[in-house]
């Protein structure tokens, strides 16, 4: 039974796909560090956070597949052209350097709370149940990165200069995290969200606006300009695209 | 007074195991004491004493104990798998397949 | 107690399976093999971190991409607990970087060769770390006790990565033609590199390492250990290594065309098909990476 | 960077064992470091992670009595340092010559 019209069951599809391709794209690029961290015990545990992601990316496709009554996660996951994927313009970037993830993965992590924040109490009980996993597991995401912005932008001039310069160029992008999800009224409406986006856009920056005032850190701009979630996407993206789809395509039969 | 934790070594190459904690002044005292307790009447091959002030202590299950599947890194995510894929790929080998 | 007669009951302390830990007193002779040793280990770890690593980002299945990046992530924490236990013994992290880096000390050889396709994955998590595993199960009851009880963490890891490898191999053999053709194919270009990998048959009364059961099993036990578990698990699939002289004898031992040492002698000096450009992707990413070492890592937070 | 070393529980009830120790540079990142080493894999229910500086370490055979003679391990002279302490120590806590 379906408990929603076909108007919200539309829009919840949306947003599940985007949440999901957020957290699968992040922990791809994140991934990339595995082996190449600045410090042996950082990259245990930058591992460990790009792992959760591909995790929580799992989740939510089982719950598309589910809504759809088709599909699995992997045919989700791997199974679209590169215009195919809906995830926030943040994520178009690659991995660059260390202070570039840090602030992507710091900007992600936080405008990503206050999505499950709007999220805990979703009428959508299946979601709702996915979302109390994450939070858990999204807690010490949130101590780590906030540990990292502390010490890069109080580390000396080198790090503060590259956390700015990170963030300036990110800022813009980041906000589509909390954009581009066509009928987010309806789902609010519906009580799958707490609130539209535009009003989680808003609690977010101002959950931030202290810290970044207190660490002199570049402010978001007001609002985010232009396609947030594709169809259009990066060249690095294109690029990651080939390279998570390789195996898969070079043999279309096989078992994996 | 300070509560101090004490570590002891029960045998040789074997690790250090919390033993109990003792109440001292300062250190010498503490040292003192957990020779006594925990050296000499136990047979320890070597102790470690600590305040407990400089101990952190983590157990929160948010972080220790996360919802979410890892079988992924413990021997259960794989061997009923391979319990089944064995006895197929042995099927498939036996029957004098041409590779 | 004079100097050599401190060496003496050390000495017979270790070979009656005594144990040394960090703080005690050594001869300084022991000292240096067992730094040597377990650097060289930890420069392995963190050097075998890159053929797989390649892979982590081309992974098939979601599952897979969390099993592989979940054990490139552990070879990374291996590299962290050896290069701490030998850093205990005196030589700081960051000089037995340099010295991996420059070239100067060394790491195994099945990590100077390239991978072609997913099938590489399966069989370097399988069969490499199952060769390793044979070596470093042994190294458990090591007479230096702080790398005993890090191999015991380290055995127990390695255990998982030969399961997902071993579940790569069984799903490809019973996949498409060409997916088994690609494991034999990878088969075929690891079994030279893992037919070095223990080492060429030593003496074991000339074996210092193993006097002092820093080690304790020689070259040819540990290759015999490997064949005898592991040629019957890759011919019950359909897989056959590429030696037609390989075979037991009746007493079980096995028998099989001489590894080639010389190739061996090459490729651990630096001289392997990747050797150079491996080291050059470690330097780049480790120069890449040092401001923060320099900066954030290099003191507390600021209060 | 310091050191720091890492106590683990396995399951409720369990003592705290040593498991190893790791570099970082201040308390907050040898907690989550702590966290990653000795339970990514949901293996541990509480961990204590302390500074190496913060622990006093006894290991002196002499003074341990462990049931085997190791006098060979400690060099010349530890011993005499720690027992002069150890007799200050017992001096203040008005035990005078213990045997």
């Amino acid at each position: 039974v379906n408990q929603f019209d076909p108007e919200t069951t539309q829009a919840l599809k949306h947003l599940l796909l985007a949440t999901a391709d957020d957290e699968f794209v992040i922990g791809y690029w994140d991934s990339e560090w595995t082996g190449i961290a600045p410090v042996l015990e950082e990259d245990v545990a930058f591992a460990s956070l790009a792992q959760d992601e591909i995790g929580h990316a799992q989740a939510l496709y089982q719950l598309l597949a589910n809504l759809e009554g088709r599909g699995d996660p992997d045919t989700i996951a791997y199974g679209r052209p590169p215009e195919g994927y809906r995830h926030a313009r943040l994520l178009d970037h690659p991995r660059t350097d260390w202070a570039f993830s840090v602030a992507r993965r710091f900007l992600y992590d936080t405008a990503d709370a206050a999505r499950l924040d709007a999220l805990a109490g979703s009428s959508y009980e299946p979601l709702a149940g996915v979302v109390a996993k994450m939070r858990r597991e999204e807690r010490y995401h949130l101590l780590h990165m906030h540990a990292w912005v502390e010490r890069l932008a109080t580390g000396g001039e080198e790090p503060r200069a590259r956390l700015a310069a990170a963030l300036e160029r990110l800022w813009p992008d980041a906000l589509c995290v909390l954009d581009g999800i066509d009928g987010d009224g309806v789902l609010a409406e519906a009580g799958v969200l707490a609130e539209p986006m535009a009003a989680i856009r808003r609690r977010w920056l101002a959950g931030l606006a202290p810290e970044l005032a207190r660490l002199g850190l570049p402010a978001p701009p007001a609002a985010p300009t232009g396609a947030c979630r594709g169809p259009g996407r990066s060249d690095d993206f294109r690029w990651l695209w080939e390279q998570l789809t390789m195996v898969r395509r070079s043999d279309p039969e096989a078992v994996w | 007074m300070q509560v101090y934790e004490v570590f002891r070594r029960e045998r040789e190459g074997g690790p250090m195991q919390h033993a109990g904690n003792l109440l001292a002044p300062d250190a010498e005292l503490a040292r003192h004491y957990a020779r006594e307790f925990y050296g000499r009447r136990q047979e320890s091959v070597r102790l470690w004493i600590v305040p407990r002030s400089a101990i952190l202590d983590l157990d929160d299950p948010d972080l220790l104990q996360p919802p979410f599947d890892r079988s992924f890194k413990k021997p259960a995510g794989y061997s009923t798998e391979i319990k089944a894929k064995l006895a197929a790929a042995r099927a498939r080998a036996g029957e004098g397949e041409v590779r | 107690m004079s100097e050599s007669e401190r060496v003496q009951q050390f000495n017979r302390h270790v070979a009656s399976g005594g144990k040394v830990e960090a703080t005690d007193w050594m001869p300084e002779e022991y000292r240096q093999a067992v730094c040597r040793f377990v650097e060289m280990h930890a420069n392995s770890e963190l050097m075998g971190v890159l053929p797989e690593r390649e892979w982590i980002l081309r992974a098939p299945t979601l599952k897979r991409k969390l099993a592989l990046s979940a054990k490139v992530q552990d070879e990374v924490g291996h590299a962290q607990l050896l290069y701490r236990v030998a850093e205990d013994l005196g030589k700081p992290r960051q000089a037995m970087l340099a010295d991996l880096l420059a070239g100067r000390t060394k790491f195994h050889n099945v990590f100077h060769y390239p991978t072609h396709s997913w099938a590489d994955v399966g069989i370097i998590a399988w069969l490499v770390d199952a060769a390793a595993i044979v070596a470093q199960q042994a190294l458990r009851e090591s007479s230096y006790a702080p790398y005993g009880r890090t191999m015991k963490k380290i055995c127990w890891e390695e255990s998982v990565h030969i399961l997902h490898g071993r579940d790569v191999v069984l799903t490809m053999m019973n996949g498409t033609a060409r997916q088994r053709a690609l494991v034999q194919d990878a088969l075929e270009r690891w079994w030279g590199p893992l037919m070095q990998m223990h080492g060429p048959r030593t003496d074991p009364a000339k074996d210092r390492d193993l006097a002092w059961r820093i080690k304790n099993k020689d070259n040819e036990t540990l290759r015999q250990e490997f064949l005898t578990v592991y040629v019957p698990r890759i011919r019950e699939i359909g897989l056959e290594p590429p030696d037609p002289e390989l075979g037991q004898d009746d007493t079980g031992r096995w028998h099989y065309t001489e590894p080639d040492w010389k190739e061996l002698y090459a490729v651990v000096t630096g001289h392997g098909p990747k050797s150079a450009e491996r080291l050059e992707l470690r330097r780049l990413h480790y120069a890449e990476t040092q401001w923060v070492r320099d900066t954030v890592m290099a003191a507390p937070l600021a209060a």
